[in-house]
């Protein structure tokens, strides 16, 4: 009864007034083999012994406030500005529900759109949802967005073989129970552009790219989404929203969906979640968008305000109808990312991208410096690069760790062929000495 | 005064926070994917700090008082969950660090696995669902992967009460299934007749919610089981209600072969004025093979001293992976510290008082509202917000007008088989007091409904905002800032 | 609606927090020392956070506008202080540990101490006074004890400007000292020819607050300084006003002796509704010796990667111990993050901003009120809030119709020297549309007063709590929560 | 300019409004050979950086994370609910002033007024201030106060041998200035009650103790407070308040002003501040206490509400005879002292005062069962007690911290003669386990 707060005299007045003699009573529907098991649990913890429990498995992680990491492949590490955990734990926020009562739930929505706007903002895109559940899932949807927007006529759809490798499994996983046709994936991850083009058809729903794709690269889209378009067909692209601070956004290439991974706007690594969906369309197709949206309208009074809208293509009005079956969404992580957006604005935005580009590149040269790591490719990059390394990356990266070095990302755990691979990830938390101290590392664990 | 958009108090040249200077040797910008534009605000710190404190300011939460949201389990969010999710080794773990470098978290994840089969009663468990909705698309999607390896592929059919949550037939569409309705019978229970007459060898299977979004136990739970198993199909239990159940009845007990938890609801996570949720999926062991990947195993078992190695496997026959990485471990890190603070007693008290206080609220108001189906509830309960002799007030207005006695509405037109539902959930973290006020505010509106309806109709007019106009939201769109807008 | 008291949500057998069983063997109370009443409120976490959430949305604080209380430095209060401040490291080490385990804080003591130094240019700082009085009292100890030790007993009389903040004089008294007045002249100088004739071989100093609460900066303060020194005396700089002078001029090089600086209100920390601050007191070479010990030194120096060892010491003439342990240690975390972040060059801003918001928005108004003494002012200004063609308005009625503007009034009658003062401190944290906006609602407001004044002596009419009876207050003393009251 | 918003455009526009042509003008004023000096700061950081440097310092000290502590002398390691710092971060408490505007600080208000409540419930008093800065400026004001009600005639202050050294040396700062004499605080330790009442005289304005006093004791001050009221004079009290839970409060020794030290109370250690300094008073001395006031008074309309009151007794008003020069207070701290009282309540602040009890009873039989180590003085006590070592506790200490245990409190720091008398704190912190691993390296170091 930690939370519950009524004493057992509350608790016998209250069953008075109900007309039964025991608690128990109410559970008398309950087939009575299965009534009150007792639950094989540990014992109940006071505050004090559960915060030194969850101490001690903390403590039993080690993180990047102990060793230095270039670890990205998806998820990144960047500083999270201190107003930003002032803020979004003020309770009225934090223990809100979704603002379905538009009146007492203004803060929730006008937040909301703002960040709607400034999603939109970055991707070049006209509508953005409220959040969705992550990178994957926005991809997941996207492929769903597109055969609505299509109306279920083309069952194509062309996944690069740019994608991050999780972002495909997880379209699959959610396309099983369909008929579509996927292309283009098991495709070597050196496929260009123009490869990718000769797989479109008239079938061809989606082409589906990423941007930096999963190995850093960034790509010129053009091209392709004019292919797509040709046949009607749509570009969905899935984003780093950082980088976009300071290249191109996606509309420029002609994208019809941006989803992607929002998880660099402010949001800690909290080993893989909660994180942020993004996913955002043009005007066009905003009846065919997954998920909330807030809108602007009046109150009574003529006073602007804000509310869920658009909720027809949701599934608790249109049940199996609806755009997707999502409800709940990422509120308090499309929040970070807003505040996150808003303290750093246009310039600071800028700014970190920037300094993520000029370290990894830095990074890149110095290591490739070394006698026995090359570049691999020649694309440009943003924060993320692939070295080939002397011998297989995950003995390199077991070398590492000796040294107190979280390495990069072992392409082996995509494909065998990739083992030799290494892709690593600076961010701003990268200072140049523990860039400097990486290189030197590499050199000896090369030897 | 209305609060400007962020916007509108930007202004040329602000900033909210510094960052380091760039000190390594430049690289010039790939010209070809420079970018010219970026429309984001500027502002101080201090600009952010006062918007989102007077926007919070507009929010009505659970921190501000009673939330009986019906279906939503808006229980008190205890502090302690935020503060051990916010550790440092929790916060700044990366999700492919290598295995020996985060057996804190795989200990926490695997530990929490086994604490959910056992208070559902299953075999196995997946944390990776990302919320409610999610969970059952991944049930759903095992349940199909189920029958396919059976060889099984003609059952494509999913029954579907009517009172179901939304999600529910919106899962089954989305995972390509074909969803029918089935009605309740008379005492909200299913209507075992229709349901029988659905039951054939194209059944994939029955998504049921029990304790059903009516509040109630559906009292031939065990035969709608047993039909639905003779038939050959699989039952899915839409855990959002669980919050009855705990060390009361075990889903999997009853014969349920899969079911998600909502960790946001049951196991006081906060919703945080829409998420995350985390929407584990527990199964029955003919199940576990089909989980989604990956789930946390102990590759080696521990002795003495030392702890048991823990690691990340994908099950055998696998649905695939449901999202990036392992779930909503921030989430999951709440949930184990309110399970841990709990135990075995504690959370059997938890679905105790949750009945109790629903019970006692709906017989306190039981004679001044219609109750859609007068039996004793669990954690819930629905009533009508319309009389014969008012015909001009709506549940909408009983909601409205609530606000203005200081709490927030009642879930409203949900259940759709309910006219003009309100469906309430107090939770047990509410006290007795609180209860009482609440009745009172519904018996005084009542009242004033009948002798007084424009008091109902004009409200909310305690909060700074009136009833806002949903029609020209939806038609004339206006889904981002107008960038250069006149501030009022 | 009105908050109830926590003792009125309270209800027998709750509790907030749970706490681990006695799990010793048990040893019997002492019989002649046991309690047996306790009369504290017995309520549910949920009844807490709910009570200080609605109690806190009753306040106005930096977090919600502006708040331009003079003399009281009220700028936004970074919070990246916060979270340095809230360090493990930082807030778990006891003040009583070995030096040794506790390097990390006295090299950060050890950094304020010399940053601090050389801001004010002094010779030492002690870190331990709590806050700014705590500091005058310090300092005048100091004064006291540095004549004492020279054989000069008979000094006793301390100067203080008749503008001067009621802790001088009421410090000098507590110190054994006897204050003096010294009027101030027609630019709002110290009088100089006043300021003579007290300068005897009674002189223990002047309290001299530099620029003073005119917002002033002194014209003849060479002179000022020069003549004490010149009778013996020492003088004393209140440092509650270093917010004009950051990188702008250094006390000690004006010949200041001995000066507190507010790290609450210059440096950022947070106020929390009356504290804590710290006030720590910088002094020149000859006073060092003086100080309150224990202050934070180098034993060993530091070569190469070993950083230099750090030990607590006292100086060797000290006054003594000001209080308990070092100082308002968690407070001194902020001030020092506040103080890396700026460099001399941020701090220089910092003050350049703070005077040209000042005079920007004394600019503004100065024809509608009338600015006491109208010259170019520092970090503040003080205008009076009367007009003759408005008798029955006051500077108090000016103060709550600001509420209803939105604002937090200006600080009102101090200083004294000013009829129906109104005392204006923008500090640099505030753009220039938020001073437009205020002045806009002070030129307002004076035509209100002179056209509705209803308005003014109504206000404020848009709060939760209209104008409080002070003298009921006073009169009927109710101190404590009444236990047995009826809740309205 | 990192939290000065106006850009060079907006104060161009300033200037011109002020009738300046730069910023540098408006310091004219300043003597020229002082102005615009050259600081000699590090140079400025970005917020991550400074993040980073603090936390680098953070992570040089050794704390009670890391290693069991049994260190007291005034300052406690307690368990904070988590519910604190969420409530006290908000900013609508953390960056408001003094609550000199009443219609818009009724929160601060309220909550000081509840805070003086349950002050009065703890001590017995009437009346409590808004808070002090610490146990030992309380102790001075005490000595203040006295002086105040017993109209300066009376010059004679006992001080206790049991005080808090710490306690003892600033009353002696304070009253530096002052004709009072002092007597008691140099008498052994070990000194009686009754020997304390010898030196009550007609002269005699306060008799102050501490309550358990510094070494732990629990002593009996009824005789005392009569025989000081007996001249005339007054009882001062200095207390642990989270002691008073369980033991009579000293009202009912006949205490007239009760001060002490809040911070076990919910406010973390911090290296020593910022504390709670409680005062508190009967209703008659009302006007002779020093620092805040809240009272309970109504609005215009009726509404109950609070104000700051009896300020005729303070340094904005009645400057040099004010009863303090006390101004800013320990405002967060004492909602902090509200809050954790509250959250603990009757039975819980009860519960937790009992398991300091008994842990440290625990600790203290434990460690006498070992050869050599045995008890100093037979007095009961609640979480702190003394023990003679076999060796000097200082070398014994530093022994203990090899084996990574933070000792006890070397009371040679206070007298010399005391060099082999440690004193213990054990509170609710130390499990069981830390106890036993004590008493083990205790037997151990003593070989
Ligand atoms: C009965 C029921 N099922 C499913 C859901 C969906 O859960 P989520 O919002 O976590 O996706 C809800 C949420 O309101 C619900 O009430
Ligand atoms: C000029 C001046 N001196 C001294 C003080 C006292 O400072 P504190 O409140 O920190 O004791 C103040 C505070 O308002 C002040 O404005």
């Amino acid at each position: 009864m930690v939370y519950s707060p009524n004493s057992a005299k509350d608790r016998e007045a209250m069953l008075k007034t109900i007309g039964v003699s025991s608690v128990e009573e109410l559970f008398d529907v309950i087939p009575e083999e299965v009534r009150f098991p007792d639950l094989d649990l540990p014992l109940p913890l006071s505050e004090m012994e559960a915060a030194e429990g969850l101490a001690n498995l903390a403590k039993g992680n080690v993180t990047n406030e102990q060793m230095n990491m270039f670890l990205g492949a998806g998820a990144y590490h960047h500083y999270v500005p201190a107003a930003i955990p002032a803020l979004i734990s003020r309770g009225e926020f934090l223990t809100a529900y979704t603002p379905y009562q538009p009146e007492v739930s203004q803060g929730t929505l006008q937040s909301i759109f703002e960040y709607q706007t400034m999603i939109c903002a970055l991707t070049g895109m006209d509508v953005s949802n409220a959040s969705h559940y992550d990178g994957a899932t926005s991809v997941a949807e996207a492929v769903n967005m597109a055969q609505t927007i299509t109306k279920k006529k083309k069952k194509r759809i062309v996944l690069s073989p740019g994608l991050n490798p999780q972002y495909v499994e997880t379209v699959f996983t959610y396309a099983e129970g369909s008929d579509l046709e996927f292309v283009g994936y098991d495709l070597p991850v050196t496929t260009g552009v123009k490869e990718l083009m000769d797989l479109i058809d008239d079938n061809t729903a989606l082409v589906m790219v990423q941007y930096p794709d999963f190995y850093g690269r960034l790509v010129d889209y053009e091209a392709l989404g004019e292919s797509v378009h040709a046949v009607k067909g749509l570009l969905g692209v899935a984003v780093n929203p950082l980088a976009l601070a300071i290249f191109r956004p996606p509309s420029e290439f002609g994208a019809d969906i941006v989803c992607g991974e929002g998880q660099p706007l402010g949001i800690p690594l909290s080993y893989g979640g909660p994180y942020l969906g993004i996913l955002a369309t043009k005007e066009k197709h905003v009846r065919a968008l997954a998920g909330r949206l807030v809108g602007e309208t009046v109150d009574k009074n003529g006073k602007r305000g804000y509310v869920l809208t658009l909720s027809t293509r949701e599934q608790h009005i249109r049940r199996e109808r609806a755009a997707s079956n999502i409800c709940s969404n990422q509120g308090v992580m499309a929040l970070s990312a807003a505040i996150y957006l808003s303290l750093l604005g246009k310039n600071g935005l800028k700014h970190v991208a920037n300094l993520n580009y000029q370290k990894a590149h830095y990074a890149q040269t110095e290591i490739t410096k070394i006698d026995g790591y090359k570049v691999w490719g020649d694309a440009p990059f943003f924060n993320e690069f692939v070295i080939e390394c002397p011998e297989s990356a995950s003995i390199i990266n077991e070398k590492l760790l000796t040294y107190g070095i979280i390495g990069g990302y072992d392409l082996g755990r995509v494909d065998e062929d990739m083992s030799d691979l290494m892709m690593f990830a600076v961010t701003e938390m990268n200072s140049v000495a523990q860039i400097d101290d990486l290189v030197a590392v590499l050199k000896e664990v090369a030897k | 005064m209305i609060e400007p958009t962020i916007y509108e108090i930007s202004s040329e040249g602000r900033k909210g926070v510094s960052y380091p200077n760039v000190d390594v040797p430049r690289t010039k910008l790939p010209k070809e994917f420079l970018r010219t534009e970026l429309n984001l605000p500027e502002v101080a710190e201090v600009d952010v700090v006062r918007h989102y404190t007077r926007l919070s300011s507009m929010n009505y939460a659970i921190d501000n008082g009673f939330y009986p949201l019906g279906s939503c389990t808006m229980k008190y969010n205890p502090r302690i969950n935020e503060k051990t999710a916010a550790m440092s080794g929790f916060q700044n773990s990366h999700p492919l660090q290598p295995d020996e470098t985060v057996q804190g978290n795989l200990a926490l994840m695997h530990m929490l696995q086994e604490m959910l089969a056992e208070i559902g009663g299953f075999a196995g468990v997946t944390l990776q669902p990302a919320a409610g909705a999610h969970g059952e698309l991944t049930g759903v999607l095992i349940m199909n992967a189920y029958h396919k390896k059976n060889g099984d592929s003609q059952r494509v059919k999913v029954l579907i009460p009517d009172s179901a949550h939304g999600t529910n037939p919106a899962t089954s569409a989305m995972s390509g299934l074909k969803p029918v309705e089935i009605p309740s019978d008379e005492r909200g229970n299913i209507d075992l007749e229709a349901l029988r007459a659905e039951c054939d060898d194209t059944l994939a299977g029955l998504m049921l919610t029990n304790p059903n979004t009516l509040g109630l136990f559906d009292e031939n739970v065990q035969a709608v089981i047993q039909t639905v198993h003779d038939a050959g199909g699989l039952v899915y239990g839409d855990g959002a209600n669980m919050n009855a159940l705990l060390g009361i009845a075990r889903p999997g007990d009853l014969g349920i072969d899969i079911l998600h938890y909502n960790l946001h609801k049951t196991f006081s996570t906060p919703h945080g004025g829409g998420g995350p949720g985390s929407g584990p999926v527990g199964v029955a062991e003919h199940l576990v093979n089909f989980l989604p990947g990956p789930i946390v195993e102990i590759l080696e078992e521990g002795y003495d001293d030392i702890p048991p190695l823990y690691g990340l496997v994908t099950p055998k026959d696998s649905i695939g992976r449901m999202k990036s990485f392992h779930g909503h471990f921030g989430v999951m890190v709440r949930a184990f510290t309110y399970i841990l603070i709990h135990g075995a007693e504690g959370l059997r008290d938890v679905s105790m008082n949750a009945v109790l206080n629903a019970n006692y609220l709906m017989a306190l108001v039981k004679d001044t509202y219609k109750v859609a189906y007068p039996r004793t509830c669990m954690h819930e309960f629905v009533v009508e917000g319309r009389w014969k002799d008012a015909p001009d007030v709506h549940a909408l207005d009983i909601a409205k007008r609530l606000i203005d006695y200081g709490f927030h509405p009642p879930t409203n037109y949900f259940p759709l088989i309910v006219h003009e539902a309100l469906m309430i959930e107090p939770t047990e973290t509410e006290n007795k007091e609180t209860l009482d006020a609440f009745a009172d505010a519904l018996i005084k509106i009542a009242k004033e409904a009948h002798e007084t309806p424009m008091l109902l109709h004009a409200a909310p007019s305690t909060t700074q905002f009136g009833r806002l106009d949903e029609v020209q939201a939806a038609k004339q769109l206006v889904l981002c800032c107008r960038l250069f807008p006149e501030v009022e």
